[in-house]
């Protein structure tokens, strides 16, 4: 068993490695409260129900069958939790009370921190959402726009023009162009983060 | 402890068997039964012996062997649960002449084998069971079953096709069968088909014989439009208390001529047999082939008893066969045998709210198209959509819809399958339509099921793995407009798919009738967390239940297609015949009896009692228990402040000395901690 | 064998019906499942056939526990019979307390003959809540009680 | 006088402000007292999720803990956005179910000093506590500006219905809360089928192909509807269908103009306060035309549904929906 091979799958997944038949519950331990994912009878409930199915590369069903078969890094190096909006359809409907959403934030912290990534444009904006959070303690949508249009041309590009939307946004909704006032409590939140990220590490 | 100091009055054999490896291993069996003929001398062990199957004959006749040979007078068989194999050894030791009751079953499978890893463990624990068993047949006593007559009546609650069928061999064999149900006329849902797989006769003409048979059966009391609402007393002998609903027709004088209805002014959407497709007048009968022929007045509807006022029926009818007085009418009647076949109920499709069912029109569900494709039905056997006209050109039928999903139920309905495969057919057939099937498994086991499969895929059906997500009229391009997409993963193909269709057709599933709960409670029986009724062994008696002499038959006891519920009918029937034939049935003497010496009159016991049972004389001031109303539990004897109450053969000095028992190694070791 | 070096294995005495909890422990065994081994059941018609005094016995005899279980308030086999079973149940209770006993120490457990899962994972927890509580050290009561218990047999 | 811990989220102070003024308008009008959470953080929508588990919970919990400190009397939190109110009660409904998780979490916030106790909190969203516990009568009492001859698509999106932990809303896919408010306001709903279908999220920032399809769908489905307002309860789903409803329309060339506003506007409108005082012209879809109607006498109309969908004159009943949906079925006298 130790030895089966994946068909279909680029030479770098190579042979399947033993702890890699325990990927599922890997998974599944990761994920906060109990997710059922080990049940799953591959039904497509979820990918029939996903509004970003057709962006997804592999349907979350798939993606679980490739749990199943170990295929760790096919799995990690996938967009579909990516493109997951969180919109909790296949959620609620998975005949097996597959928490499929929490599975996918799962995913998505395992593949940043096996450095799988491949299109980063999800995660970084993630990121920059994140550093204001993390500095300020609150988010700063306009700034964000701003700098994810920068820092992704490529996507800026596929977009049609955002600046009046942007102007929009400090006329119309007399946001400002100035990031958040920092909360009071900046430092506990720092240490709390600083904390949560260790064991998190751990 | 308690009364073990003088010499054993008692010869004991104990017998621990091994049945093959189930108990063997994991208790080591040889040890146990070394142990008992070591350590249990004191109490009058004899004998002690393990064999491999004791339920075998060979098993049996070393028992009955020994009682001759070793003259014993007491038997304990360590083995599985009394409820499989006490009768069994009972037997044996009667057939040596030994007293049945005599003889105590022990469990160490279920009890210990089966559920316990440790070794060890499990040995002591075994030994300890052996040790109770052998300290309580110590103080059993020699008793004779209770004999009651058995009523050669038997009851038959719900006429589907398996109370049918179980009322028709009954009677057949020569024996009286009142036969209940709900509704104004028997048949059940099976009336309500069109074709059945996978042979695809026309359901009518296989089930209305059968139905006309049962109307005109001599042995055959039809209490149509009525409902069980008290059962009575034990097997062979229940007394069960019917209400009969008014009918407000006098079936003596009513032809079923049928201008009543023609001419009643209210239409009523048809719930019941036309599944909400269709109407039918206040006074109605649920369909032409109807047994009984008589129709009802449904006075919830009725103009009459609304607003007091019509009588278009009575009026018009021929022979002043209706009657607006009549009273809903309590009858009792006594039987000896009682079969459930009260069905299953259609799981609402409503409660699926991605499937759009009750919100989009053309979204019909199984039983709504079994009326649909019926040439009896509201639309004549024309499949159409709900606008009564435009056929539709594609067609989706959805499998398991609240079936296998967590969210509703979490069974597999078992006839989904060939019933959607018999849809994909019929909408072939009768409209051309293109079909797609959409499962997650396709369960084909029985006889010509998968080569029924097999034909409609031949036929051109379309076939999409997957559990259809959602179900939408909203639109995303032309294509969609107007029309049912049907959204789903493709999992074969691993890509979502949107399929527009005209119409989509729900296999919803089947439920426990609402309510069964209350009807298990009714009849003593118990039900599954699901709701489905418990049969007494899920593989050797699928019949009968825990509860002697009430029987279930069909989808009462668990989803399933008409062959098996027919089987079953007949099964119930056969089992039924059976007892009936003993003419009598012998009923565990469990029983409760009063030392008048003891009794202080104080009437605690009388309370206690749910059968009132235990009468008190007021001349003598002393309670008595009347045998044949005791049930047995015995509540009554752990309540008696006097102690003056003794449960036959649950009595007090029996337990206390198999706690003695049980504890007998216990206290050894304690004794041995001490001494270390 | 060595018993004296082992964890501490509770011994429970366990009360069923022959309805509902009996057969629930018949289910536990046809479906494989396991649970501790530290439990030793008695069947009874009815768990209102049980007599305080056999729960004073087990724990004089030696018990570091007892179970008492019946089927479900409502679905007793003898229509009502197991709601007698919890009011002595709670009277037991307070009694064994008064005399110096954890009240942890005894248990009431329903069971449909369908739960033969639940009835599996009670017992578990029950052993385990028992072990933690250790050995029944019942000092002097211990005499008490057996008293109570022969006057209560009938002769 | 009922008060509550509020909990406005970033987008309040910002994208939102239409949102945040109505709100305070009409809780003052019912007589709710929000008392906001002091120095409350950022939830970190979905985007803290996706990076690490543990802090992201630790900043959902840290406003959680803040909460439980300054509650007295009310225990109830109340969040206006659909994504905070889903985030504050996913932590709390985790750090209850998974005791071992909790305890982590509680093990982080302690390096800030802070402290929560799981369960102790209620989460809920205003539409709920209006809904249940201000209760509809009372609503329609406050009614002076019926909404009459406004149609409204009623778009409760994802988060709130999804995945629902304490079975808070009639139904999953179609809960009628906002349809049943939208009518004690007076104004006509139309049964919109994509009501919490999803707006897009974030993918307005990754994936705005995907995103504006996503956005497309539901403006499309409430114009086929003829709807004049498309209402909405999550700062959230209002940025995206209206912020981005121009390039939508660039996007596919389509020409939609389908004005997106706050249940609570309407709210507003319907209790009698200026538009102004509501944030009304803040939205990108001016809302301009469509608010012309209010305030004018108009007969109620027929809902005219698209063709496809009228069940008229059938020989068969009408299928018919949910008990919760009251909808009067029963029998007719045949035309004899």
């Amino acid at each position: 068993m130790s030895e089966e091979v994946i068909v279909n799958s680029p030479p770098s997944a190579g042979p399947v490695k033993h702890e890699d038949l325990a990927l599922l519950n890997q998974v599944a331990k990761l994920a906060p409260g109990d997710s059922h994912l080990e049940m799953c009878i591959q039904c497509g409930t979820c990918g029939g129900s996903c509004p970003s199915a057709s962006a997804m590369d592999h349907t979350p069903r798939a993606i679980f069958a490739m749990l199943r078969a170990g295929m760790r890094d096919e799995v990690l190096k996938s967009n579909t939790p990516w493109m997951c909006v969180s919109c909790y359809y296949c959620t609620v409907r998975c005949p097996q009370d597959i928490h499929i959403t929490d599975i996918m934030y799962t995913l998505k912290n395992m593949s940043l921190k096996s450095k799988m990534v491949q299109d980063s444009t999800a995660s970084d904006f993630s990121r920059t959402f994140i550093r204001y959070v993390e500095n300020y303690g609150r988010s700063f949508e306009i700034g964000l726009a701003g700098i994810q249009n920068v820092t992704h041309l490529r996507l800026a590009t596929r977009l049609p023009n955002m600046a009046p939307m942007a102007l929009g946004m400090l006329t119309k909704k007399g946001m400002s162009p100035f990031p958040p006032k920092r909360i009071k409590g900046m430092d506990g939140l720092k240490k709390i983060l600083k904390r949560a990220k260790e064991m998190e590490a751990a | 402890m308690s009364a073990e100091e003088k010499m054993p009055k008692e010869r004991i054999g104990v017998y621990v068997c091994h049945c093959g490896s189930n108990i063997a291993g994991v208790v080591n069996v040889a040890e146990v039964s070394k142990w008992a003929g070591d350590n249990l001398k004191d109490q009058g062990v004899v004998v002690s012996r393990d064999y491999k199957f004791m339920c075998s004959s060979l098993g049996q006749e070393l028992i009955q062997k020994d009682i001759k040979e070793q003259k014993l007078t007491r038997v304990v068989v360590a083995a599985c649960s009394p409820h499989l194999h006490e009768k069994t050894f009972r037997n044996a030791c009667k057939g040596a002449d030994l007293n049945p009751y005599l003889c105590e079953l022990v469990s160490v499978r279920e009890q210990d084998s089966w559920v316990h890893t440790d070794k060890i463990a499990a040995t002591e624990k075994a030994k300890a069971i052996v040790a109770g068993g052998v300290s309580r047949v110590v103080h059993h006593e020699p008793l004779t079953p209770l004999k009651v007559p058995i009523h050669p009546a038997t009851l038959i609650v719900g006429g589907g096709i398996a109370g049918i069928q179980a009322a028709l061999e009954i009677a057949d064999a020569g024996f009286p069968v009142y036969l209940v149900e709900r509704e104004p006329s028997i048949g059940g849902h099976m009336a309500q088909f069109d074709k059945t797989f996978p042979t695809l006769d026309c359901s009518a003409c296989i089930l209305t014989p059968k139905m006309v048979d049962v109307g005109n059966h001599p042995n055959i009391t039809m209490l149509t439009y009525s409902e069980v609402q008290k059962v009575d007393g034990y097997v062979g002998n229940f007394a069960v208390t019917i209400n009969k609903h008014a009918r407000y027709v006098k079936t003596a004088d009513c032809t079923g001529c049928g201008v009543c209805w023609e001419k009643c002014p209210k239409k009523v959407i048809d719930d019941k047999f036309e599944a909400g497709l269709g109407y039918r007048k206040a006074v109605y009968t649920p369909f032409p082939q109807a047994v009984p022929k008589y129709p009802v007045i449904d006075d919830i509807n009725c103009t009459y008893f609304q607003k007091g006022t019509c009588k278009a029926c009575e009026k018009f009818c021929p022979t002043n066969a209706i009657d607006f007085t009549q009273k809903n009418e309590i009858m009792t009647v006594e039987v000896g045998n009682i079969i459930l076949a009260t069905g299953w109920d259609l799981f609402d499709a409503r409660r699926v709210p991605n499937y759009g069912y009750g919100r989009l029109a053309n979204v019909f569900t199984n039983m709504e198209f079994e009326r649909l494709s019926n040439s009896a039905g509201p639309t004549g056997g024309n499949i159409v959509l709900r606008d009564g006209k435009t056929t539709p050109k594609s067609v989706g039928i959805v499998h398991c819809v609240g079936s296998r999903d967590k969210n509703y139920n979490n069974y597999c309905s078992a006839i989904c399958c060939m019933q959607s495969l018999k849809f994909a057919h019929l909408v072939h057939e009768k409209t051309g339509a293109t079909v797609y099937n959409f499962y997650i498994d396709i369960r084909t086991p029985a006889k010509g099921y998968d080569e029924f499969y097999q034909r409609i895929i031949e036929e051109g059906a379309l076939f999409v793995r997957g559990k259809v997500a959602e179900i939408t009229d909203a639109a995303r391009n032309p294509g969609e407009e107007g029309k049912l997409i049907i959204q789903v993963e493709d999992t074969l193909v691993g890509k979502q798919r949107r399929i527009p269709v005209d119409m989509v057709i729900l296999s919803a599933g089947l439920e426990p009738r609402a309510g069964s709960k209350e009807l298990a409670k009714t009849f003593g029986i118990s039900c599954s967390a699901d709701g489905w009724f418990i049969e007494r062994h899920p593989k050797l008696d699928p019949v009968a239940t825990m509860t002697e002499g009430v029987y279930i038959a069909g989808c009462v006891q668990g989803p399933k297609d008409i062959p098996a519920s027919v089987a079953q009918g007949a099964a119930a029937a056969a089992r039924i015949l059976g007892k009936i034939q003993q003419k009598e049935i012998a009923l565990e003497p469990v029983r409760a009896t009063i030392n008048e010496e003891q009794c202080s009159g104080c009437r605690i016991c009388n309370t206690l009692c749910p059968y009132n049972a235990i009468l008190f004389h007021e001349d003598t001031m002393v309670s008595e228990v009347n045998p044949a109303l005791c049930q047995g539990c015995g509540t009554c004897v752990a309540g008696c402040p006097a102690g003056a109450i003794s449960g036959t053969g649950f009595s007090n000095l029996q337990i206390l000395s198999q706690i003695d028992g049980l504890l007998l190694l216990t206290l050894d070791k304690k004794k041995e901690a001490v001494v270390a | 064998m060595n018993e004296e070096t082992k964890p501490f294995e509770p011994v429970i005495i366990g009360f069923t019906c022959n309805w509902c909890s009996y057969r629930a422990a018949d289910m536990a065994g046809i479906a494989r499942m396991k649970y501790a081994p530290n439990v030793r059941l008695i069947r009874l018609m009815c768990s209102g056939r049980l007599d305080p005094t056999f729960v004073f016995k087990a724990i004089a005899g030696g018990a570091d526990g007892v179970l008492v279980s019946g089927c479900h308030p409502g679905d007793c086999h003898y229509s009502t019979q197991n709601y007698k079973t919890m009011r002595r149940f709670h009277l037991m209770e307070r009694v064994l307390t008064q005399m110096g006993l954890e009240p942890g120490r005894l248990k009431l457990l329903w069971a449909s003959a369908a739960e033969g899962q639940i009835f599996a994972n009670e017992i578990t927890k029950f052993v385990e809540e028992i072990r933690a509580l250790g050995p029944l050290n019942w000092n002097n009561s211990g005499v008490k009680v057996p008293e109570v218990a022969k006057e209560e047999v009938p002769a | 006088m009922s008060e509550y811990l509020f909990y406005p989220g970033c987008s309040m102070e910002s994208s939102a402000k239409a949102y945040y003024h109505s709100v305070m308008s009409v809780c003052k009008t019912m007589d709710i007292q929000l008392k906001e959470i002091d120095d409350w953080n950022c939830c970190g929508a979905t985007e803290y999720l996706s990076l690490e588990l543990t802090p992201a919970y630790a900043l959902i919990a840290r406003n959680l803990a803040l909460a439980e400190q300054q509650a007295n009397g009310s225990k109830t939190v109340v969040a206006p956005c659909s994504a905070c109110y889903l985030n504050l009660s996913k932590a709390d409904h985790y750090m209850h179910e998974n005791k071992a998780f909790g305890e982590k979490i509680n093990t982080a916030l302690a390096a800030g000093g802070m402290h929560y106790d799981p369960g102790e909190l209620v989460v809920r969203h205003l539409l709920d506590v209006v809904i249940n516990e201000i209760g509809l009568d009372k609503i329609k009492e406050k009614v002076v500006k019926p909404l009459t001859g406004l149609r409204v698509a009623p778009y409760v999106g994802c988060m709130l219905p999804r995945p629902d932990y304490n079975n808070r809303y009639s139904d999953n896919e179609h809960p009628y809360e906002l349809d049943d408010l939208m009518r004690a306001l007076g104004a006509e709903v139309i049964d919109f089928p994509l009501k919490t279908a999803c707006c897009g999220g974030h993918m307005t920032q990754i994936g705005p192909g995907t995103a504006f399809e996503l956005i497309r769908r539901l403006i499309s489905s409430a114009d086929d509807y003829k709807a004049d307002v498309l209402v909405a309860l999550c700062p959230m789903c209002q940025m995206n269908l209206d912020a981005f409803q121009g390039q939508m329309n660039g996007y596919f060339h389509t020409n939609y103009h389908m004005p997106i506003l706050f249940f609570t506007q309407l709210m507003g409108l319907a209790f009698g306060e200026k538009p102004e005082n509501l944030g009304f012209g803040s939205e990108f879809v001016s809302a301009h035309e469509a608010m012309k109607r209010i305030g004018i006498k108009t007969p109620v109309l027929e809902p005219t549904k698209p063709a496809a969908k009228k069940p008229a004159g059938l020989p068969m009943p009408p299928p018919r929906p949910r008990s919760g949906e009251k909808v009067n079925i029963g029998s007719e006298e045949a035309s004899q």
